[in-house]
């Protein structure tokens, strides 16, 4: 149980997976292939997030007593000063998922927007957007 | 067909759970993932572009030149857009009615378009503070740039297409995401003409005034961010230009 | 990190998700999507990730969901499967 | 600018370029084609400086943002990807300057956004064959993908469909290879490509890593349309425009070759690849059915240019059985053949563009009596055929003749068999083109529908037929010189790790 537990996070990723692959290939409609392939992508990015995860009071990747511009002008005394309480690494989140994970979901996004004017050419040429009915027309 | 799409699904899925059991903890604070780079960027973003948010200086200075190739997917989408769906010469057949019974759309509600229009305005003027402050609070170029083109969006929806083509015109938008773009490469460019590597921010202390090294990467980081923002709020705004008029940019919704 | 507010979270994603690809109106799977989107960003917020939160509430449950919408009326709104 | 620069100013250029011309195609459809050229005839020459600085002091590494390795991002140029490098970038500019009579002719209105997309599709190439970064290497592969599917959509009428296809397969590829790059990032915590061949020997028996060379072969493979992951490949690549498929068609599967290459090699070790996983045979079994299948299906074509598009499928499994049987000659014979492949596809589909700029078709009925009426086409595409086949004064002679001494080296006689197969395959295909272009009589059968009175079918304009000429020749000098490549080159870029 404590197996099953400790990484519950993934299986649902890789629940996700299954439902957007099994969309993408199945589905008849075109919008709905979209919609699954939007799913397949979010599951990436769901893993992707859950691997920064840091449990044990691990704040937000922003630090909070870095007060501003005004500070941080004269960096050289700024580095003594910082001396004082020096970041840990352990308190904050992992940040480098988060920014290949930015990419991706505009990525995501990029790619929805293509397909999506992609069927509506499709809608235009062939009047439907269901699978098989365009097939028809093309034997 | 269903039975590929399942057969595919679920022998990915067994794939993936045969080695899911050997993945490290979920959350454990030391998995390798959070030990071997992380530390370096948590521990030495203060010190080395002075930029509070972590996630915004490895986004535009750490990894900047992930950045601006995705900055660059955004603005392909764009075009790509442009070029499948655009209508350039008039004489081509009616455009084809969507089946939907709601063709003609809901009468124009008065209550949603005041408010839309109330909102407008401090939606911009949020997005342009999420631009500003990407550097001490969550947000930067992209939420930012994806907020403004979603305040155009919104007129569009409440009033109708030519609400957002009077104010950003097809040709506008196509412009503005180029010069997003030439703001960010033309900055990495210019690190160069001033000798350093591409995109090395430290070298731009030698143009702007009374900054420090360390400052000159949190200036370079902002004036990449304000490329990504022109560039992810036109690209918005023109994807659904084309996207909701088919290309004929009359009515839209 | 609530481990509960997670799983329930996490249930709530994979139902929209089954949702979004059963449902036979296009118009209502794309709404169903907006929700998806959210509860992801929700999750990721409650993660510690508040920069790919506030960009998937932007991007994922704002933006393409205009899209969706903006396809199904432009193309058909009832699905066969 | 020094030539410390090169290896980013190959992949800048363009870039910065892509934006001024879109900026500048809206005011005025002319002064796009000049910039296109301007800004690949620099990246040509960066490409060959950094060629010419690696043969002289080996690997190049560049710091992008003067980053430490593990923090930022870096570009690494090695023998392979330099000569990679020369391959994409000069491929993209006899392109370009090809392209200007049939995108004229083809798409009249979308001039500025097709060269936008044209330059920003080899800016991704050249930046998937130059990076050294896994993730960066994930971004590119999707701005590759994105222009490809636009480039491809607006082809003839069922071009938008067979796109449709490609995006989904190309995402199921690209979300494969990202996860696969997920699983390594989760057990050794850095995305560095040489950073990761540092760290990855240690964890070679956990299944996680395993899983994860799995996932990016699988990506990898649909971006290679390798045998069983093809379907998408053969109607995109036909119902393309013509300038298109004159790019996509020599490029993109060379270059998903490449990543492979480097993945097997740079990423992980050559050992973990062939000793650890046990499915080396297998793999060459997939290449062996990928070189019947295509060979026979390409047989069963009416359409010339499906034809060849089938002969592009077969052509991956070539390269692919060549580096999986995984001895110094086979890979030789693979990578020597990531140049020749390029090529002599490129001859063959320009033919193909010039005939569909003449006739508005490539039905086999189209190319009668071709060989009198556009003599000089027709004998460039002779020279194409007879490298295809493996005539020894073209360099397609000199690849097929690595690929087969690695696989009598390796006792892999079935994989020996079908390369002599599909050579007698392809002699059969072109020698019907060839028998249809000479024997037949010249038939007026087109342009019955067009409007304005059918022009009589001459020789293609003189800026197409020029860079066809070019190419031809390109093969039989490459063929001739296949001893200096080989000996300088691509000995390097074989791991010494392989026997």
């Amino acid at each position: 149980m404590e197996f099953i537990v400790a990484k519950y996070n993934y299986w649902i990723v890789i629940v996700l997976l299954m439902i957007g692959l099994y969309a993408m290939i199945a589905k008849n409609n075109l919008i709905k292939k979209l919609i699954g392939m939007c799913i397949f992508q979010t599951a990436v990015i769901l893993f992707y997030v859950s691997t920064a995860a840091k449990s044990g009071g691990a704040t937000i990747p922003i630090i909070e007593h870095g007060h501003g511009h005004e500070a941080a002008a004269h960096a050289a005394h700024e580095a003594a000063h910082h001396a004082a309480h020096a970041v840990h690494a352990i308190d904050y989140v992992n940040p480098l998922p988060h920014v290949l994970m930015l990419t991706a979901i505009v990525v995501a996004v990029s790619t929805t927007g293509v397909a999506l004017a992609l069927i509506m050419s499709i809608y235009k040429r062939y009047g439907t957007v269901e699978e098989d009915e365009i097939l028809e027309q093309i034997k | 067909m269903k039975i590929l799409g399942l057969l595919v699904a679920v022998l990915t899925g067994c794939m993936l759970l045969y080695c899911a059991g050997d993945f490290p903890d979920w959350a454990d604070p030391n998995s390798p993932a959070s030990l071997h780079v992380s530390p370096h960027y948590i521990e030495k973003t203060m010190e080395e572009t002075a930029v509070p948010n972590m996630v915004t200086a490895v986004l535009a200075d750490y990894r900047g030149f992930d950045t601006m190739f995705e900055t660059g997917v955004i603005f392909t989408a764009g075009v790509t857009v442009i070029i499948l769906l655009r209508r350039f010469r008039r004489k081509d057949e009616a455009d084809v009615q969507g089946d939907s019974d709601s063709r003609k759309g809901p009468p124009d509600d008065i209550i949603i378009q005041t408010i839309c229009r109330f909102m407008a305005p401090f939606m911009q003027l949020f997005a342009l503070y999420v631009l500003c402050f990407g550097h001490h609070s969550p947000g930067g170029g992209f939420q930012g740039g994806v907020i403004f083109g979603a305040s155009f969006i919104l007129l569009g929806v409440a009033y109708d297409l030519k609400t957002i083509l009077r104010r950003i015109g097809a040709r506008v938008s196509a412009l503005l995401a180029n010069t997003g773009l030439l703001v960010y490469s033309g900055i990495g460019a210019l690190c160069i003409l001033l000798g350093a590597n591409f995109l090395d921010y430290s070298i731009l202390s030698l143009i702007l005034p009374a900054t420090g090294d360390i400052m000159a990467r949190s200036h370079g980081i902002l004036g990449v961010e304000i490329g990504v923002f022109l560039g992810v709020s036109a690209s918005m705004i023109s994807i659904y230009l084309d996207l909701s008029s088919h290309g004929q940019l009359d009515e839209g919704l | 990190m609530i481990w509960q507010f997670d799983l329930l979270l996490l249930t709530f994603v994979v139902i929209c998700a089954i949702a979004a690809i059963t449902v036979k109106d296009l118009l209502s799977a794309a709404m169903i999507m907006g929700a998806y989107s959210f509860f992801m960003c929700l999750l990721w917020a409650e993660m510690g990730s508040v920069d790919v939160a506030f960009t998937e509430a932007t991007v994922g449950a704002g933006v393409s969901t205009i899209f969706f919408v903006a396809a199904a009326y432009r193309t058909s709104r009832r699905s066969k499967d | 600018m020094s030539s410390a620069q090169f290896p980013i100013l190959l992949v800048a250029v363009p870039l910065l370029s892509a934006f001024i011309l879109n900026i500048a195609g809206w005011f005025n459809k002319k002064y796009c084609l000049p910039v296109v050229i301007v800004a690949l005839v620099g990246s040509v020459y960066a490409s060959f400086g950094t060629l010419f600085t690696v043969l002289e002091q080996g690997t190049i590494r560049y710091r992008l943002g003067a980053w430490l390795p593990p923090m930022g991002i870096e570009y690494v140029v090695d023998h392979l990807n330099g000569l990679v490098l020369c391959i994409v970038s000069s491929v993209g500019l006899i392109t370009a300057i090809y392209s200007k009579r049939s995108v004229e002719q083809e798409l009249p209105e979308r001039i500025p956004q097709f060269y936008t997309l044209y330059i920003l599709l080899v800016t991704g190439l050249l930046g998937i064959t130059v990076t050294g970064d896994a993730f960066n290497l994930y971004v590119l592969l999707e701005i590759a993908a994105l222009t490809a599917y636009a480039l491809l959509a607006v082809g003839e009428d069922r071009a938008v469909l067979s796109s449709f296809h490609y995006v989904i397969m190309g995402t199921i590829g690209a979300c494969f290879y990202l996860l696969g790059v997920g699983f390594l990032y989760i057990k050794t915590g850095s995305l560095n490509m040489i950073d990761l061949h540092g760290l990855l020997p240690g964890l070679f028996g956990s299944n996680v890593i395993v899983v994860g060379f799995a996932m990016i072969m699988i990506g990898v493979w649909v971006k290679m349309a390798f045998f069983p992951l093809h379907g998408w490949l053969p109607n995109a690549y036909t119902y393309a425009p013509s300038a298109t498929s004159c790019l996509v068609a020599p490029l993109m599967t060379k270059v998903s070759v490449y990543v492979m290459i480097r993945i097997m090699f740079s990423v992980f070790s050559p050992e973990f690849t062939f000793e650890v996983l046990a499915c080396r045979h297998i793999i060459v079994w997939l290449a062996v059915a990928a070189i019947i299948a295509g060979s026979l299906l390409a047989l069963a074509q009416t359409d010339f240019k499906k034809m060849l598009t089938y002969v592009v499928v077969a052509e991956v499994g070539y390269m692919a059985g060549g580096v999986w049987l995984a001895n110094t000659a086979a890979i030789t014979g693979a990578i020597l053949h990531i140049l020749n492949d390029a090529l002599m596809t490129l001859c063959l589909f320009m033919t193909v563009g010039i005939i569909v700029y003449k006739t508005r078709g490539h039905q086999f009925e189209n190319l009668k009596g071709l060989y009198r009426t556009m003599p000089f086409t027709m004998t460039a595409f002779t020279v194409g055929v007879l490298s295809m086949m493996g005539v020894p004064p073209t360099c397609g002679f000199f690849s097929k003749w690595y690929l087969i001494l690695g696989a009598i080296r390796a006792e892999h006689w079935v994989f020996m068999g079908a390369l002599l197969f599909s050579s007698l395959v392809n002699a059969v295909l072109f020698f019907r083109i060839i028998e249809i272009g000479y024997f037949e009589p010249f038939t007026d059968h087109h342009a019955h529908g067009d409007d304005h009175q059918p022009e009589p079918i001459d020789e293609g304009p003189l800026s197409m037929v020029v860079p066809l000429w070019i190419v031809a020749a390109a093969l039989v000098i490459v063929g001739m010189y296949t001893s200096g490549i080989v000996t300088k080159v691509i000995q390097f870029a074989v791991p010494e790790a392989i026997v």
